[in-house]
């Protein structure tokens, strides 16, 4: 057994050494309060209480269909898109309750940015793909946009690799430059926070790296919430985590903390490999 | 919060315009989002006006000729002389005639388009079936009017040639072209159907030693009937609506019979006579078209209805 | 206690086998049945009408006299007959299927629309023939122009072009449309610049082959009464006209007044099958050139 | 053309006749417009030819459309307002449309344009009943004329049953037959009507025992596939022909008169109309044997064009 | 790490001194000789040499993609009907090889019959399911048929469920039920060998504890193949077990010799649950 908890453990130590050093109380950019949430009669969410802070990475971990994506696909009121999704409780943003009908999803979702867990660019050329959400904001000036296209792709760490090839289609580049240009896509529009479900899983080791590193540099600008599968990832990289099961949130805390002293015996058991 | 301190300067402006163009164009903006959905409703609705028209206009002409022909006339008498003196309206001569042509028709398609269908899922190869398929779709892409011709100038004098007997213009001919002509539904409706007949149902009958026949035969075609009968529904309703095959090569003789070596005329091609023809707006003839079109409309519906009651079962079941 | 025995089994195996093969064959001829008589169609009617083309029958005008007459009316005819189908499915059928398949709520109406178009489908051409017939000729009065016969066609195809165009959105792949949402993007805006834009080319396929269905449709424009003797090229959407499936049928009628006729009627129908090769190549160019794989 | 003698000498009269009208027209303005023309079906090869040679020789800017409805249909389309200009007719106007057209002010002008022999004709290898009186054809075709085969006409011929085939009762060919002909007694139960005449034309060809009947037309363009009867009216079997077909020839006794009505009020607003009226009872003689008719008197069509000249 | 291979160990050993007591060297009814298999370019079975003795259970496990399925589905020959599926070597049944042209896959499937991993009744009725093997080979008289659909229904340890309902629809059971159904249909044809791939991994817990029981009864008259992704159940019901991975046999042996003292430490890695 405790060879196995080393085995996640290890790098989350590691990090915690870097971490501890610029390490602040940092405000929080979601709240959630007692957030439900039914596909027509199943619950996916149960009376979920976070506060997500801001300028940090925020790892959602969990098993197979504990509602993880369910949960960030609510951050920016995606989870509306399904026809027979009913939700009750609040979800502050900035202060303001993002739930309520006043609130425009438009632009809460110009605020809060999602990547995919499968890259998916538009059958569009690599500029269009970044463009996109610029022009649909009513940016039509060309060097504006090829200002922020040129940007968004440097700080998505893929500038050097298309540059040459912007006007080709985005459906030429490999899976981890399009994952990396989707999130380029998703800078495009300056949000305040990125959602990530799962980003790296359709990726092979290197391009997962490379991602990995992207998403650490992001957090210096955006409030990021990222869903993972894969427990190290968790561990690498985010700042605190949380544990979802069956809807719920068994466990949120620092990092480190869960995952070397978890406080629920669930915690201990999922990172430990028992189930999920 | 609100500036983005790293943001480059031309980025910062970028924004700020940003903000400002939503915040200008939003009324404008969701006054069209809300617009759109009700403009695409109408073309939706289209559909159903022509639905509502087609019914429209068939049932009050209809009713005009109703009110001259009993019922009881219509659907039960032998006789049709629509322009004879002492005129006569009885719908089975072209009753006898539809009925003829499509049992002709599917007497056709139905065997030669299941076997093919059996051929295409069960036995092809994949090349082969992506060869094979799209040819035989070919088949329904040949308008009909080019079927009528080749039936009227090729199918009818070879009959005659092997059999005397068959006058110059016949049901025979006409049906068995129209069967060539929906071979390819029913071969592509029922291979689709045995399609989807998961594979381990076969791999159960593989794994009892049955040959691909019996496998085909005895567990997929069963477990395939509704599809399958589903197309033949639909290639039914499809022969009852042909029109131009035998407008051309049936001829338009009124005859209660059932003899295919005779000319008879179906619904389809008494419309086209009719309407191409000597019949004045207002004359019983000429809502009498009314009436029989609003038979063969009610004819088809039912049986597209039925088409989709038993391919719907048939999903359910997978 | 043994109720197979083997022997037997063994023996029956070969005859089994045998029948599997034999009609193994059998489905093979009848599926290239179809094609034999495919082939005999194409093969008389090239050989009867090949000949009677020339340049003068492609870009002439209509005659009596079967050596001078022209088919070029008709070409334009039917030239004229597709602008407004395709001008009317392609709108209402894509606005339609948009509808029904990105707006609509699954309830009663939205299935209540989809049967009704899955009916429409099936009705036969005629019907449509005497809608518009009642509808466009006579109470629109538009009489039988190229107008009232490609309104005619156009609702006769119009399910057709739905159908597949609601297939082509649902083949979409969702995650676009969210990752559009996910910019913030209006539901229009998705649609306009990303959904339709990445169904469009199996739409056009769809509509293409549609379209190849109305150009041989008769039945319908018989019952619209058009001209059998129609010299001057149409020239609008005005226009009375003619149109190459027409041209067929009164040449087929009129072959006992003049025999030569008949062949007329075999040289216009290489004409229309040349003209639906030429449509369904297109179809296909645009399905495999522009299709995206996901 | 088709060919036979007859029509190669129309075509030669036809090239010269379009010359010297061409010279008359000379003296109009070149006309544009449409002229439509619908109706008869009977009819229509003659109105087809001459308004192919109108827009041909005569007016190029004129586009003249014939349409082939039927009688009745015809006139459904040429009795009402901004109707047809033209409606062939293989029968005169019946009261009931005249009422029509009185009621909407519409005012019609008959013209008669050519004859036509409604012509009785056999399978080729009848060799029997080459010659009928017009009573045994009455016979043949009557409910309860007592025929059944060919014997019961003349105890000579085969006893074989006879059939017996015609254009349906959408055609003015039929009303022609069953008014004027028959004496509208009513034909027998199995006359096989078709409303194509080449079906007609092709079901006597394969029939040995059957007879027909239909235009004159029809009968000269398939010389080679039915017969003609010759039909005694009293004086002696007459064969038709476009010499005998005449309203007081030897074959008066089967001539009717093919008209096409002319909408007047079109004539007068429309000048294209007008002259093409004008064109028609000027060169409809020349043609008319060409599409299988017989020319009407040339001093009836002299008057008929004068009267429309009239209106200039 | 002991922890965990006592999870799996267990029923194991408990069954080892059950199967001591019986065991007797017994002759092999499959035969293969370096049997190598490829669909297209990709070779999923290499060098396998296995022989697999009769009237026994030897069960086949392997991480996902290793080849298991494919490999018995070879010994009926059941893979030949995917169209790029090309092999080499030789098998042996009963002395003969199998995989030569001259050998009908007919003949072969009817004396190895197989059982699936999602229970896949005809859609017809009961009776005619079981009855559909022998009425293909020849059967037809009704009192042999019921002798035999009887029979088969009783020793597939469901003839109590379903001799009411005969004419009823297979698909009207439940899972569970199928699956025996599938079976029983399986042995009315009277196979030598049976082959089961993963025929329980469809199941519930009740259903499958009654299919291992049948199993186990069926080995007195019947030579079993069986995959299974479940170690503990391969350790419950078999007699040998061989150990796939990556196309190759990496270990064969004894049950329970296999799974307390595997001689490779790629099995012993696998069964402690370290891949797969
Ligand atoms: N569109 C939907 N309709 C109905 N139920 C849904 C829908 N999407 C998800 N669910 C259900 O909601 C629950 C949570 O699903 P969710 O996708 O959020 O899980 P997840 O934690 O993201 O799982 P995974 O790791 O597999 O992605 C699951 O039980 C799932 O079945
Ligand atoms: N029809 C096929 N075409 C091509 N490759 C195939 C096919 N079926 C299996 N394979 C490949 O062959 C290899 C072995 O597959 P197989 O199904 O035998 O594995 P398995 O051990 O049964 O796995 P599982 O436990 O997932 O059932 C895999 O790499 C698989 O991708
Ligand atoms: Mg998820
Ligand atoms: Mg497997
Ligand atoms: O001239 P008709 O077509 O009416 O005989």
């Amino acid at each position: 057994m405790a060879v196995q908890t080393q085995l996640y453990a290890v790098p989350a130590i590691e990090k915690k050494e870097s971490k501890n050093k610029n390490e602040v109380e940092k405000e929080s950019i979601f709240e959630t309060k007692s957030l439900n949430l039914w596909y027509g009669e199943t619950q996916a969410l149960k009376n979920i209480d976070l506060k997500i802070p801001e300028k940090s990475i925020t790892a959602i971990i969990g098993p197979s269909g504990c509602g993880k994506s369910t949960f960030i696909k609510t951050l920016n009121r995606m989870v509306e898109l399904i026809p027979s999704v009913q939700t009750k409780g609040d979800i502050h943003y900035k202060g303001s309750n993002i739930l309520s009908k006043d609130y425009s999803a438009e632009a809460l979702r110009t605020d809060v940015g999602m990547v995919f867990q499968k890259p998916n660019p538009f059958p569009k050329s690599i500029y269009d793909n970044v463009a996109y959400g610029p022009r649909i904001h009513g940016i039509k000036k060309k060097s504006i946009l090829d200002d922020i296209v040129e940007k968004s792709l440097k700080d998505a760490f893929i500038w050097d690799e298309v540059k040459d090839r912007l006007k080709e289609n985005a459906f030429g580049l490999s899976g981890g430059q399009q994952q990396r240009l989707c999130i380029a896509r998703c800078l495009a529009i300056e949000p305040e926070v990125i959602l990530m479900d799962e980003p790296t899983s359709a990726l092979d080791p290197i391009s997962t790296t490379k991602v990995e590193e992207l998403i650490q540099s992001l957090k210096k600008q955006y409030s990021i919430v990222i869903v993972t599968h894969n427990m190290q990832q968790a561990a690498r990289i985010s700042d605190q985590t949380a544990f979802f099961l069956n809807g719920e949130v068994v466990e949120f805390g620092k990092t480190d903390e869960l995952f070397t002293e978890p406080k629920d015996s669930r915690t201990m058991d999922y990172i430990n490999g028992r189930f999920g | 919060m609100t500036t983005k301190n790293v943001s480059v300067n031309t980025a910062n402006l970028s924004t700020k315009q940003l903000m400002n163009e939503k915040k200008s164009a939003a009324s404008i903006k969701n006054v069209f989002e809300k617009m759109v959905p009700a403009v695409l409703f109408l073309f939706a609705a289209v559909s159903v006006l022509t639905t509502i028209a087609i019914l429209y206009t068939l049932i009050t002409e209809a009713i005009h000729f109703f009110q001259r022909v009993s019922f009881t006339e219509f659907f039960t008498s032998t006789n049709l002389k629509p322009l004879s003196q002492n005129p006569s309206f009885g719908l089975l001569p072209l009753l006898s005639g539809t009925l003829l042509s499509t049992i002709i028709a599917m007497v056709v398609a139905g065997p030669i388009g299941l076997m093919a269908a059996i051929y295409l899922s069960e036995y092809a190869s994949d090349r082969v079936r992506k060869l094979l398929k799209p040819m035989l779709e070919l088949l329904a892409g040949i308008p009909t009017i080019v079927y009528g011709f080749f039936a009227f100038t090729f199918v009818t004098p070879l009959l005659r040639s092997i059999w005397p007997e068959i006058e110059l213009t016949n049901i025979l001919s006409p049906g068995l072209v129209m069967g060539i002509m929906i071979i390819p539904m029913v071969a592509s409706l029922s291979e689709d159907a045995m399609n989807s007949v998961p594979n381990t149902m076969r791999e159960g009958a593989y794994g009892l030693g049955a040959t691909k026949l019996e496998t085909a035969i005895k567990v997929v075609i069963p477990a395939a009937i509704s599809g399958i009968v589903a197309s033949f529904v639909l290639a039914i309703s499809r022969a009852i609506g042909e029109t131009m095959i035998v407008t051309i090569a049936s001829g338009s003789t009124k005859n209660f019979s059932f003899d295919v070596t005779e000319s008879m005329q179906t619904m389809t091609a008494y419309i086209v006579e009719v309407s191409s023809g000597d019949a004045a707006a207002g004359t019983t003839v000429y809502y009498s078209i009314y009436a029989v079109a609003l038979t063969l409309f009610t004819m088809t519906f039912l049986m597209n209805l039925l088409a989709k009651k038993i391919a719907r079962r048939f999903r359910e079941e997978y | 206690m043994q109720y197979i025995d083997r022997l037997q089994v063994r023996k029956r195996i070969n005859f089994r086998l045998r029948l599997n093969s034999i009609l193994k064959y059998v489905f093979l001829g009848a599926t290239l049945s179809g094609l034999v008589v495919l082939a005999i169609l194409l093969i008389r009617t090239v050989s009867q009408g090949f000949a009677w083309i020339d340049w003068n029958f492609i870009t002439g005008h209509l005659s009596m006299d079967p050596e001078k007459a022209g088919i070029m009316g008709a070409i334009l005819g039917t030239f004229w007959l597709m602008l407004v189908v395709v001008f009317f499915t392609l709108f209402l059928g894509m606005g339609a299927a948009i509808y029904l398949e990105l707006y609509a709520k699954k309830g009663r109406i939205h299935s209540l629309i989809q049967t009704n178009i899955a009916n429409l489908a099936g009705v036969p051409s005629i019907v449509y023939g005497i809608l518009g017939l009642t509808v466009f000729v006579r109470l629109m009065d538009f009489g039988s122009t190229v107008l009232a016969g490609g309104l005619t066609l156009s609702l006769l195809v119009l399910p057709i072009v739905i159908v597949s165009s609601q297939e082509a959105l649902r083949a979409v792949p969702q995650t676009l449309g969210e990752a559009s949402y996910g910019l913030g993007a209006s539901k229009w805006q998705t649609i306009k610049s990303i959904i339709l834009p990445t169904a469009l080319p199996s739409i056009l396929t769809g509509s293409i082959l549609a379209l190849s269905r109305a150009i041989g449709e008769t039945a319908p424009l018989v019952v619209l009464g058009i001209p059998a003797l129609l010299i001057p090229f149409p020239g609008g959407f005005m226009d009375r006209f003619t149109a190459l499936p027409m041209q067929i049928y009164y040449w087929t009628l009129d072959a006992a007044l003049v025999e030569e006729y008949a062949n007329l009627a075999a040289a216009s129908i290489i004409i229309l099958l040349l003209m639906l090769f030429i449509l369904n190549s297109i179809a296909i160019y645009i399905r495999n050139k522009f299709q995206h794989r996901f | 053309a088709c060919g036979s003698d007859s029509e190669e000498e129309s075509d030669a009269e036809e090239v010269d006749t379009s010359g010297s009208s061409d010279e008359e027209s000379a003296t109009n303005e070149d006309i544009e417009g449409s002229v439509v023309v619908d109706g008869s079906g009977t009819v229509y090869p003659l109105m087809a030819l001459l308004a192919e040679n109108y827009m041909t020789n005569e007016q190029q800017g004129v586009s003249v459309e014939v349409g082939r409805a039927g009688t009745s249909a015809g006139f459904e389309k040429f009795l009402i307002e901004d109707g047809t200009d033209f409606n062939d007719a293989s029968r005169q106007i019946k009261p009931e449309e005249q009422e029509k057209a009185d009621e909407l002010n519409i005012e019609v002008k008959e013209l008669k344009v050519a004859l036509d022999g409604l012509t009785i004709v056999t399978h080729p290898e009848n060799d029997w009943a080459t010659e009928l009186t017009e009573q045994q054809v009455i016979d043949i075709f009557l409910a309860d004329g007592g025929i059944e085969t060919w014997s019961d006409v003349n105890a000579d011929w085969p006893e074989e049953k006879i059939q017996t085939y015609g254009p349906n009762e959408n055609h003015g060919t039929y009303e022609f037959f069953y008014e004027e002909i028959m004496g509208e007694q009513d034909l027998r139960d199995d006359v096989n009507l078709q409303q194509e005449y080449s079906q007609l034309v092709n079901l006597i060809s394969e029939d040995k025992n059957g007879i027909g009947f239909f235009g004159f037309g029809y009968y000269d363009n398939n010389k080679d596939q039915v017969q003609a009867v010759s039909i005694d009216f009293g004086d002696g079997p007459v064969e038709p022909s476009l010499d005998t077909i005449d309203e007081n020839g030897d074959y008066a006794g089967f001539t009717r008169p093919v008209f096409t009505y002319l909408n007047m009020n079109h004539a007068k607003e429309k000048p294209q109309v007008l002259d093409y009226a004008i064109y028609v009872m000027n060169t409809v003689n020349d043609v008319a044997g060409e599409a299988g008719f017989a020319p009407i008197p040339d001093e009836e069509a002299e008057q008929l064009k004068s009267e429309l000249e009239e209106l200039k």
